[in-house]
């Protein structure tokens, strides 16, 4: 049984990554890959998980979202637009694409996932904190250092060369 | 719970999909970032969905990681096409090919 | 709660603190000098392997295991690897030295070579698969950024690109195996997934080897298993060549803990038929490497080859684990000494690169004379990659094969991957021998003596030392990676 | 005395950078008589040890792979000495030789600099001096390594530690002919490597199977607890093909000719004289005494496998124009003779064949001597260009006579004593079995030694009889340092051929044992 | 009797028999020492020691004449429970007096022949070694020793015929230019060393094979062991393994005593100095094989006891001896080159000698074909030595190895005029005063008497071969000695040579032989007896062989009264018309050159159709050689070509390529596109699934 609501997000998902993908512009093809993520935060509600679903519209939508905005204002103007692909790398990649969602379709509609119910209440998002704070702590601890190591790097990579030494020679 | 779990982690396949075929055809580096996401997503979106049939908390938590590493990654990644951009004045992945052979 | 004795907290704490510091640092210091930092995570590194050294001696580690209630677990299999990812992090750093000296931001470059390598540890430690890819990414994305760092270099950066989107397009495959294991055992505890799998009906089957197959795609991307290997030579060539020494000596073999952690474990609870998919891969995986290196003309670029062409051998041992005893033993002792070959062959590649300039081989003729003690190094380091006795190369191929002819009585295909495996070794030694040749036996068109960098001399003196000594005398090292090998007998009685 | 193994395995080794900087420090002489010194003195230990019957050492190495022992039983002990003492012997001859080569090696350079350069530098001699010095250090270093090598694989007494040592004689020997080898010595020396590494590998995997399976490398262990039946056959195809391609058998002796055109001759004799030889010791431990079954299984194919490789080589032999090259079948007929008797699965027979490869070294190597006085005084290697030298260069003459005597099995040369053993040894069993293939192979064996005379006696005719050519009126006698050993070793093959009991004494009662009669 | 006196270690009395063989090697080492301070002492030290030798030899003689034996071993390959000895037995001892005396008297002949040779330290040597190895041969007991010497010899021979090793053209044998069959008919001394070294060794081989045969059922070497215990003969002869390994015993003997098929190299041997000519190629070592089937005889005639047949044995050796005898004999009667006539003749006595040995085995009087034969080697050895040494001078003196060149030379050399009359007399079997007549008439006696089926044959083959041998005497003599001096001699002379005789130190020794051929011959019979006395008695003990026949035989033949008895008249009637024929001949075209011989060749078609075809060796040469040189020469190169050059040089060049190919594919394929690498990533997912699905 399916429900319309979620029909309607499927549709707005899949259907705003391809726009992502496919639109010439960059700047409505990350409007596109917004939706999608905002589509994807949908599921998250549907499949009452609201702690993860307001995450990933502040972090994606919000963040990440705009920072590849800001990158794409950055670039110079016909960057933005798409080159033409070669036809034959789209077509292969087309292909590859459906043979992938049959194949692994094929593989998920004939396991046991379609039988898979559940009755039980969701699982309260104050269980997730509780699991961050003792099972996972050192995952949580070294994420940290995942988020340092990237903003270190990330800033040793984009700062310039030529205007450091500016500032350092004065 | 209306919906099937099935139903999900077949969205989750195609968008999974469509991120392949994002990242082995298109040219641009951002829109290849694009598709990263998209492969992140569909990976978070089955977690998330079995975290709900099973169900724990785990699925959940390892979303949510997902997610915070998902940006970190962007970053750096975001990083790395700046530097190229300075460089060459392009972000078209495909004309990136002096290494070979 | 977390268990703040454990070895792999201690060490996370211990290098996780001084690679955040070192770049404050450098923010605070007005001066350029890189040694400074340099020898920071010199000392940092160092203390890190002689705690895990003391951890070992003092038995204070448990025996290797797969299982574990909590996401980490302080165990031999851990301490195995995390003894050989530090001493590749250490060559690293120390060869290193010199390249870094007159570059930019050194101290970020050390930072994140100390941020990777804890990632490189906690790999092996993990027994949760959150930690595990959350670990993985730690040792990922520093590298990332390392690959790119020669920002002035096109070839650099365009290796970083490559590398970068690879690697995030396997995060996400890893992450999305993940979920299917975790969707259909309904835990992300390896120990359980495994128990997980194990009773896993008929319809989940071909669930659970989706899993697996994305584990094999997601961690054979880094240990460039073929058809996932293709990024791997460009990106070795193009990084610079300290850092290739990283990629190809340190989160290769990560790359190798995860997959023994997770693929091993969760296949072996599944169906046998991974041994034998695991098996044409790797005899795939080194025929590519091994035939692709013959025609290079960079000294990196065929270096990376080659490291798919070990990549092969190590799977040699992975894909007949159920059914030799030695086989996973083999596997680690070969990811030990490929660390360390590998590790100080690019080394001296790279010491090559920063005195002279070049990394073509038709213009290191005559080196030998040159840089004598690079060379030897160099040589040393190709001829034990090759496998020729007494070096150590020669020990851990000579089980990798023995463990797949042993294998034999149980699986009848499994000769042929010794079979596979010697004739690559042969085959392999058509382009060492055509390095060594270059060096040794051309004349170069300078016979003057350069001064070589004098923290490249002292790596090479290390791995010859470790290459020499283990070959001589192997016994405690085999031993070492014996008992770091994970009790697979559980698993399998389990099924 | 304790260690006496071990020291006459390992001083070589340990001390090979001492022959370098001597070289490099003080130049040839002092090289040379140290590894002459030095050598020597592990000859002289082990030769001690013979006396007191077998002889073992052993040392813990490692779990998995056994334990690092050294044994010197009757099999081992001729295989022993022989290695050593051509090795000693070599060394003196090594030096004006290699002195010659390496000095020509300095002009051809400076020439090739002095047309780059386009000046009329002039040579100096100091450099000259350091050049030779430096490089015969390195040549002895390296020929150190190699005789130990050649002496481990013949100790050994655990599978992976025959290996090793089988792989570490190679590793001298390619650089050897990549430094000091002629023509195409690079592309020579690499196919060398190439071939013989995959022939070792092509072994190893027969040890692998073998050792594995049967719990252990350990010879003494393997041969007490037996090795399961499946993986026999396997086990035996591994190691025949892989000591083939040693041996330079028929079909696989694709590398030697090269290998012999462009090496040095020092090396040449070294490799004809003691390291195919180890090919054959390594059928008798390994295939022999290891697979007794598997071996009475293939001893017929063993038997005509030699058959086809004494013919072919002899007849290959008798068109060859450069000396070396002849020479190199030569060696591969001669591993024939050793490869036929190791078929004959009689005790007489395989004592003829070890028998055969002392007298095969004793002579291969004094003919190399010859060669390589040749080359040293004449200056070149083509047969036609040679004759009549007889007259100008007795002693070197004399001794590649009895040389040749040894290969062709005259008596008093310890050729006859090994060659009628090992055909004895081949007709016993043909009686034994019945067999009419064994018997014909008998009778073409025999004409096969006829083969080898023909071309041995025609290559001295070509060279020292005959006219003497006109711009050779001015030959010398080669110095002492060359026809010294010459006349050591034809002594040694005399001595063996009237009185074979000197190795026959260990031989013969080890092989009777091994075939258990 | 002390047969079977074993004894282990030397013993003084048995130390003669060693210093025979021991002294001459003993020589053979202090000779180069010796040559290092005065290259002339060497010759006295050389005839010294060859004196030495040849008088221990004499100490033996009392044995042979007492049927006594010297037999004493010492350890030799322990460890294959083998001993050497030596075996002086009383053939041993004639056999060994015989080649002691010969070559000592050789020696002699050398220091004059040699004399001023620079290589003068080599030739004597060779010459001491010969000497060594063949009275190893003699005296040794057991097979493998034998065998030593029996190399040995084989060695010497070939360092012998090579010795003038620089290839002069004075050097080489044959008629330059010539050309049988496309195949030059002309060789170098080195050449001819080669080959005899080669085709001997064909027969060393067989015989080798023999050897191993016998061992592998006897266990044993030994001759006397041999006999004793001749179980091993029953089981060989149940096998069908007797005659063969027999045969291939007889191999080794048709090699060295140049027997056909391997009579080729002999010819050829002539290249080496004339001393080594007389000694080895005619006196000794060429008797060798005769000396092994004289060992051997008896021990397979005495199997008869025990009920194994033996003929075919005897038959092949019969009539190799009498094929051997008549072919050589006619290519004897035409060949310019005087050493290569006596070589003929050599080849053609010795199967004279090998024809008696036969006969005897397949006749019931064993013992009168075994005299015979043996009475034959004597003789020969003295005249042809003799006749070898004499023509040794000739060409010394003359300077060409060309009968043609001489010519005319009686009145100059006197001395060797007469001794070569004397002893080419006695090769011709001048009746009742020459070795010659009374030993080839025991050999047509044995020969009439065996009563074998193939007598007559052989009977009617020796005759004519009689008659040949007396004709190409006559003409070598009269050749040499008659009609005017050669173009060749009268040139030498203009220029101021004039021919002489020749030195005292040359004359003397083939004076003493040919004086002896003479001496003996004039009591023959009765020396023949005291030979067949001692055989007789020797092979009744040694061998059980008993010659109650052959008694009878010399009763009933004794019509012609004292001084002829126990001479078989047919025999006597056809030696002496066969000397005649022979004689007659020769005196009309040689001596009295009454007729041209060149023209009367000339003048039929079908006389010279036969002289060619024997000057041309009756092709077998050529066929030899185009068989088993030219042929595996061309087989060589062709395969060097064609299968070593590109299909083993394939092997090389096969995973070379395949390599190369490989390492260009895998290149294409690393376009350096990341969109492709990515492509194939996700490619690479679904094939691992399906990998693990199937």
């Amino acid at each position: 049984m399916v429900d319309s609501i979620f029909l309607a997000l499927s549709v707005l998902t899949i259907g705003s990554a391809i726009v992502a993908l496919e639109i010439r512009s960059l700047i409505y093809g990350s409007i596109g890959l917004m939706l999608t993520l905002s589509g994807i935060a949908g599921f998250f509600l549907l499949l009452d998980a609201p702690f993860v679903a307001m995450f990933q519209l502040s972090v994606y939508v919000g963040s990440i979202a705009v920072l590849i905005l800001f990158t794409v204002m950055l670039v110079r103007r016909e960057l933005i637009f798409n080159k033409i692909e070669d036809s034959r790398r789209r077509y292969a990649g087309i292909g590859l694409m459906i043979i992938m969602m049959l194949g692994i379709g094929t593989i998920i509609i004939g396991s046991g996932l379609k039988s898979m119910e559940t009755d039980t209440a969701s699982v309260d998002y104050k269980k997730i904190g509780e699991d961050f704070l003792t099972y996972y702590s050192p995952a949580l601890i070294v994420m940290a250092l995942i988020l340092a190591s990237a903003v270190i790097g990330a800033l040793a990579l984009a700062r310039r060369e030529d205007v450091t030494s500016d500032q350092r020679a004065d | 719970m209306t919906n099937a779990l099935i139903d999900f982690v077949l969205v989750s396949v195609a968008l999974l999909a469509i991120g392949i075929y994002g990242l082995s055809v298109k040219r641009n580096a951002i829109r290849m970032l694009f598709a990263v996401e998209m492969i992140v997503n569909s990976a978070n979106l089955n977690l998330v969905a079995f975290a709900r049939f099973i169900p724990n908390s785990q699925g959940q938590t390892l979303a949510l990681f997902s997610i915070a590493i998902a940006a970190a990654e962007v970053a750096v990644g975001l990083a790395l096409v700046i530097v190229a951009y300075r460089m060459y004045n392009n972000i078209d992945i495909a004309d990136f090919r002096s290494l070979k052979g | 709660m977390i268990d703040f004795t454990s070895t792999p907290i201690i060490l996370t704490m211990m290098l996780g603190s001084v690679g955040v510091i070192i770049p404050v640092i450098s923010v605070a210091r007005k001066e350029k000098g890189s040694s400074l930092y340099g020898g920071i995570a010199f000392a940092a590194l160092i203390s890190a392997i002689s705690f895990v050294g003391y951890q070992i001696v003092s038995k204070h580690v448990t025996p290797a295991a797969i299982f574990s209630k909590n996401v980490l677990v302080d165990d031999t299999f851990g301490s195995f690897f995390a003894i050989a990812m530090l001493i590749v992090a250490i060559m690293t750093t120390v060869g290193s030295f010199n390249y870094m000296r007159g570059k930019t931001s050194p101290a970020v470059y050390y930072s994140l070579i100390l941020l990777s390598s804890i990632g490189m540890v906690l790999i092996a430690y993990s027994t949760d698969l959150v930690m595990l890819f959350v670990a993985w990414e730690l040792m990922s994305i520093p590298t990332y950024v390392l690959a790119g760092f020669a920002k002035k270099d096109p070839s650099s950066n365009e290796a970083a690109l490559k590398y970068f989107l690879f690697g995030a397009l396997s995060s996400g495959i890893i992450i999305y195996g993940i979920s299917i294991a975790y969707g259909i055992t309904g835990s992300t505890n390896i120990g359980q997934v495994i128990a997980g799998f194990s009773k896993l009906g008929p319809d989940m089957t071909p669930l659970a080897l989706l899993a697996v197959a994305m584990f094999i795609a997601g961690f054979g991307f880094k240990i460039g298993l073929v058809p996932f290997h293709m990024w791997l030579p460009d990106t070795y060539e193009g990084a610079p060549p300290t850092i290739s020494a990283l990629l190809a000596a340190g989160t290769k073999k990560a790359g190798f803990a995860a997959a023994l952690r997770v693929i091993i474990m969760g296949a072996i609870a599944l169906d046998l038929n991974w041994a034998f998919a695991l098996a044409i891969i790797a005899i795939v995986t080194m025929t590519v490497g091994n035939l692709a290196a013959i025609m290079q003309k960079n000294l990196p670029r065929m270096l990376a080859y080659s490291s798919i062409g070990h990549a092969g051998y190590i799977l040699i041992g992975l894909s007949i684990a159920p059914f030799s005893q030695i086989g996973i033993q083999a596997s680690l002792f070969h990811i030990l000494n490929h660390a360390v070959m590998k590790a100080s062959a690019f080394i001296a590649v790279a010491g090559i690169i920063t005195t002279l300039s070049v990394s073509h081989i038709d213009k290191i003729r005559g080196l030998g004379k040159r840089m004598p003690i690079t060379s030897l190094g160099l040589v040393i380091s190709l001829l034990a990659l090759a496998g020729v006795p007494p070096l150590n190369g020669f020990w851990s191929k000579l089980m990798l094969f023995g463990a797949a002819i042993n294998a034999g009585s149980v699986m009848s295909w499994a000769p042929y991957l010794a079979v596979a495996g010697v004739l690559n070794s042969a085959l392999s030694l058509a382009y060492y021998g055509w390095i060594i040749r270059k060096m040794y036996f051309e004349e170069g068109e300078s016979e003057k003596r350069v001064k070589e960098p004098k923290s490249v001399i002292a790596v090479m003196i290390f791995s010859i030392i470790f290459i020499v000594g283990i070959g001589v005398y192997p016994d405690p090292f085999i031993e070492f990676a014996k008992s770091a090998v994970p009790a697979l007998t559980n698993v399998t009685t389990m099924h | 005395m304790q260690f006496i193994l071990l020291q006459a395995v390992f001083l070589p080794l340990l001390l090979s950078p001492v022959a370098y900087l001597l070289g490099k420090k003080f130049g040839p002489n002092m090289s040379a008589w140290f590894s002459f010194g030095l050598l020597l003195y592990c000859t002289t230990i082990m030769i001690t040890s013979v006396f007191s019957g077998t002889y073992e050492e052993h040392y813990r190495w490692t779990q998995l792979f056994g334990e690092f022992g050294l044994l010197l039983d009757g099999l081992a002990s001729p295989f022993a000495i022989i290695i050593y003492v051509v090795s000693t012997v070599m060394v003196l001859f090594s030096k004006p030789y290699m002195i010659a080569k390496i000095t020509l090696q300095f002009e051809e350079r400076a020439n090739s600099q002095k047309q780059l350069i386009g000046g009329g530098t002039m040579i100096e001699s100091s450099s000259l001096k350091n050049y030779v010095n430096n490089q015969i250090g390195a040549y002895f270093a390296l020929f150190l390594v190699m005789a130990m090598g050649m002496l481990g694989t013949v100790l050994a007494t655990n599978l992976i530690e025959f290996y090793v040592f089988f792989e570490v004689m190679l590793i001298p020997a390619f650089f050897m002919i990549a430094f000091w080898g002629y023509e195409a010595k690079r592309r020579v020396a690499l196919l060398f490597f190439f071939w013989t590494h995959v022939g070792a590998v092509i072994l190893l995997l027969g040890f692998l199977a073998i050792g594995l399976n049967a719990g252990s490398f350990n010879f003494a262990d393997i041969k007490e607890h037996g090795i399961p039946q499946n993986i026999l056959a396997l086990a035996a195809v591994g190691i025949i093909i892989g000591l083939g391609v040693k041996m330079a058998a028929f079909v696989v002796h694709i590398w030697l000719p090269h290998v012999y055109r462009a090496a040095p001759t020092p090396l040449n004799a070294l490799s004809s004289g003691a390291m195919l030889g180890v090919g054959a010791y390594g059928f008798f431990r390994l295939l022999i005494m290891l697979l007794p079954g598997e071996y009475s299984h293939f001893a017929l194919f063993l038997n005509l496998w030699g058959l086809a490789t004494m013919m072919y080589g002899g007849i290959m032999a008798l068109v060859q124009d450069d000396i070396r090259k002849l020479f190199a079948y030569s060696s591969i007929s001669q591993m024939g003779y050793i490869i036929f008797g190791i078929g004959s699965a009689s005790a007489l027979g395989l004592s003829g064949a070890e028998m055969m490869f002392v007298s095969h070294s004793l002579g291969k190597v004094l003919l190399f001597m010859m060669v390589g006085a040749i080359v040293l005084q004449v200056g070149t290697r083509s047969i036609t260009k040679m004759g009549g030298l007889a007259g100008k260069m007795p002693i070197t003459a004399v001794c590649a006579m009895i040389g040749a005597l040894t290969i062709m099995g005259v008596p008093p040369t310890s050729g006859f004593m090994a060659e009628w053993t090992m055909f004895y040894g081949v007709l016993q069993t043909a009686i034994q079995q019945g067999s009419t293939i064994r018997m014909i192979a008998f009778g073409l064996g025999l004409v096969a030694t006829v083969i080898t005379m023909a071309y041995v006696l025609w290559m001295i005719k070509r060279v020292f009889f005959g006219k003497l050519p006109e711009n050779l009126e001015n030959t010398k006698e080669a110095n002492w340092y060359v026809t010294g050993p010459m006349m050591v070793l034809a002594g040694f093959t005399v001595v063996i051929g009237i009185y074979p009991d000197i190795f026959f004494n260990q031989i013969v009662p080890f092989m009777k044992g091994l075939v258990g009669v | 009797m002390a047969v079977g006196s074993f004894e282990f270690g030397l013993s003084a009395n048995a130390l003669n028999a060693w210093a025979v063989w021991i002294l001459p090697f003993v020589a053979a080492v202090v000779i180069p020492g010796v040559a290092k301070f005065s290259k002339k002492a060497t010759n006295g030290v050389a005839v010294a020691f060859a004196l030495a030798s040849a008088i221990s030899a004499t100490t033996l003689l009392p044995l042979a004449l007492g049927n006594n034996e010297i037999h004493n071993q010492i350890p030799w390959i322990s460890s294959i429970g083998l001993k050497a000895g030596v075996l002086a037995d009383p053939l041993a001892a004639l056999m060994s007096n015989v080649v002691a005396w010969v070559s000592f008297l050789i020696f002699v002949y050398s220091t004059g022949y040699m004399k001023g040779d620079k290589d003068i330290t080599r030739f004597w040597f060779w010459m001491a070694f010969f000497v060594g190895s063949m009275q190893l041969i003699v005296l040794s007991d057991n097979f493998l020793q034998l065998f030593f010497g029996w190399e040995g010899v084989g060695l010497a021979s070939y360092a012998l015929v090579g010795f003038w090793y620089k290839d002069k053209k004075k050097d080489h044998v044959g008629i330059e230019g010539r050309r049988v069959l496309g195949l030059v008919d002309y060789y170098s001394p080195t050449h001819s060393g080669i080959k005899a070294f080669i085709m001997t060794k064909v027969g060393d081989i067989m015989m080798l094979a023999g050897m191993f045969l016998i061992f592998a059922f006897a266990g044993t070497f030994g001759f006397r062991e041999l006999t004793e215990n001749t179980a091993w003969a029953t089981t060989m002869s149940a096998q069908h393994l007797l005659i063969p390994a027999a045969v291939l015993l007889f191999g080794g003997a048709i090699g060295k005593s140049a027997q056909f098929p391997l009579n080729e190299w002999l010819l050829e041997a002539m290249t080496g100095p004339t001393a080594v000519s007389a000694l080895i190629h005619a006196a000794t070592m060429v008797k060798a094989g005769v000396f092994l089937v004289a060992r051997l005889a008896p021990l397979f005639f005495a199997l008869a006891a025990i009920g194994i047949n033996m003929d075919q044995f005897f038959e092949v050796v019969a009539w190799v001896g009498a094929i051997t005898a008549f072919l050589l004999a006619t290519q004897g009667m035409v060949h310019p080159e005087i050493k290569k006539v006596l070589a003929y003749s050599t080849g053609s006595q010795i199967g004279y000698m090998m024809m008696a040995l036969g006969v005897a085995g397949l006749s019931r009087q064993f013992v009168d074909g075994y005299t015979a034969g043996f009475f034959h080697l004597i003789s020969h050895a003295m005249f042809k030595a003799s006749l070898f040494m004499a023509a040794g001078s000739l060409l010394h003196i003359v300077g060409s190895r060309f009968m043609t060149d001489m010519g005319g030379l009686r009145k100059y050399m006197k001395k060797t005029y007469a001794f070569m009359w004397a002893a080419g007399l006695g090769l011709m079997g001048a009746p009742f005063i020459t070795t010659g007549f009374w030993s080839k008439d025991a050999i047509f006696a044995a020969v009439y008497e065996s009563g074998n089926t193939w007598a007559l044959p052989i009977f009617v083959l020796a005759l004519i071969t009689a008659v040949m041998t007396t004709f190409y005497t006559t003409r070598m003599i009269g050749m040499v000695f008659f009609g005017n001096k050669s173009k060749h001699v009268e040139e030498m002379e203009k220029e101021g040579y004039h021919i002489h005789e020749a030195s005292p130190s040359m004359w003397i020794p083939y004076g003493i032989l040919a004086v002896l051929t003479i001496g003996i011959g004039v009591v023959g019979l009765a020396f023949e007896h005291q030979i067949h006395d001692i055989f007789t008695e020797y092979l009744a003990s040694a061998f059980g062989i008993k010659s109650d026949m052959a008694n009878v035989a010399k009763e009933s033949q004794s019509v012609l009264g004292g001084f002829l008895e126990g001479v078989n008249p047919v025999a006597l009637v056809s030696s002496l018309s066969a000397f005649a024929i022979g004689f007659g001949l020769g005196y009309i075209f040689y001596i009295g050159r009454f007729v041209d011989s060149t023209k009367f060749v000339n003048s039929n078609i079908f006389f010279y159709a036969i002289h060619k075809f024997f000057l041309n060796r009756w092709y077998l040469n050529a066929l030899i050689y185009w068989g088993f040189v030219v042929a595996p020469l061309y087989f060589a190169r062709g395969v060097y070509r064609y299968f070593e050059n590109i299909v083993i040089e394939g092997f090389n060049l096969v995973p070379e390529k395949t390599m190369a190919g490989g390492a260009r594919i895998m290149q294409a394929t690393q376009t350096g596109i990341s969109q492709s690498y990515l492509y194939v990533f996700g490619a690479g997912i679904l094939i691992v699934v399906l990998l693990l699905l199937i």
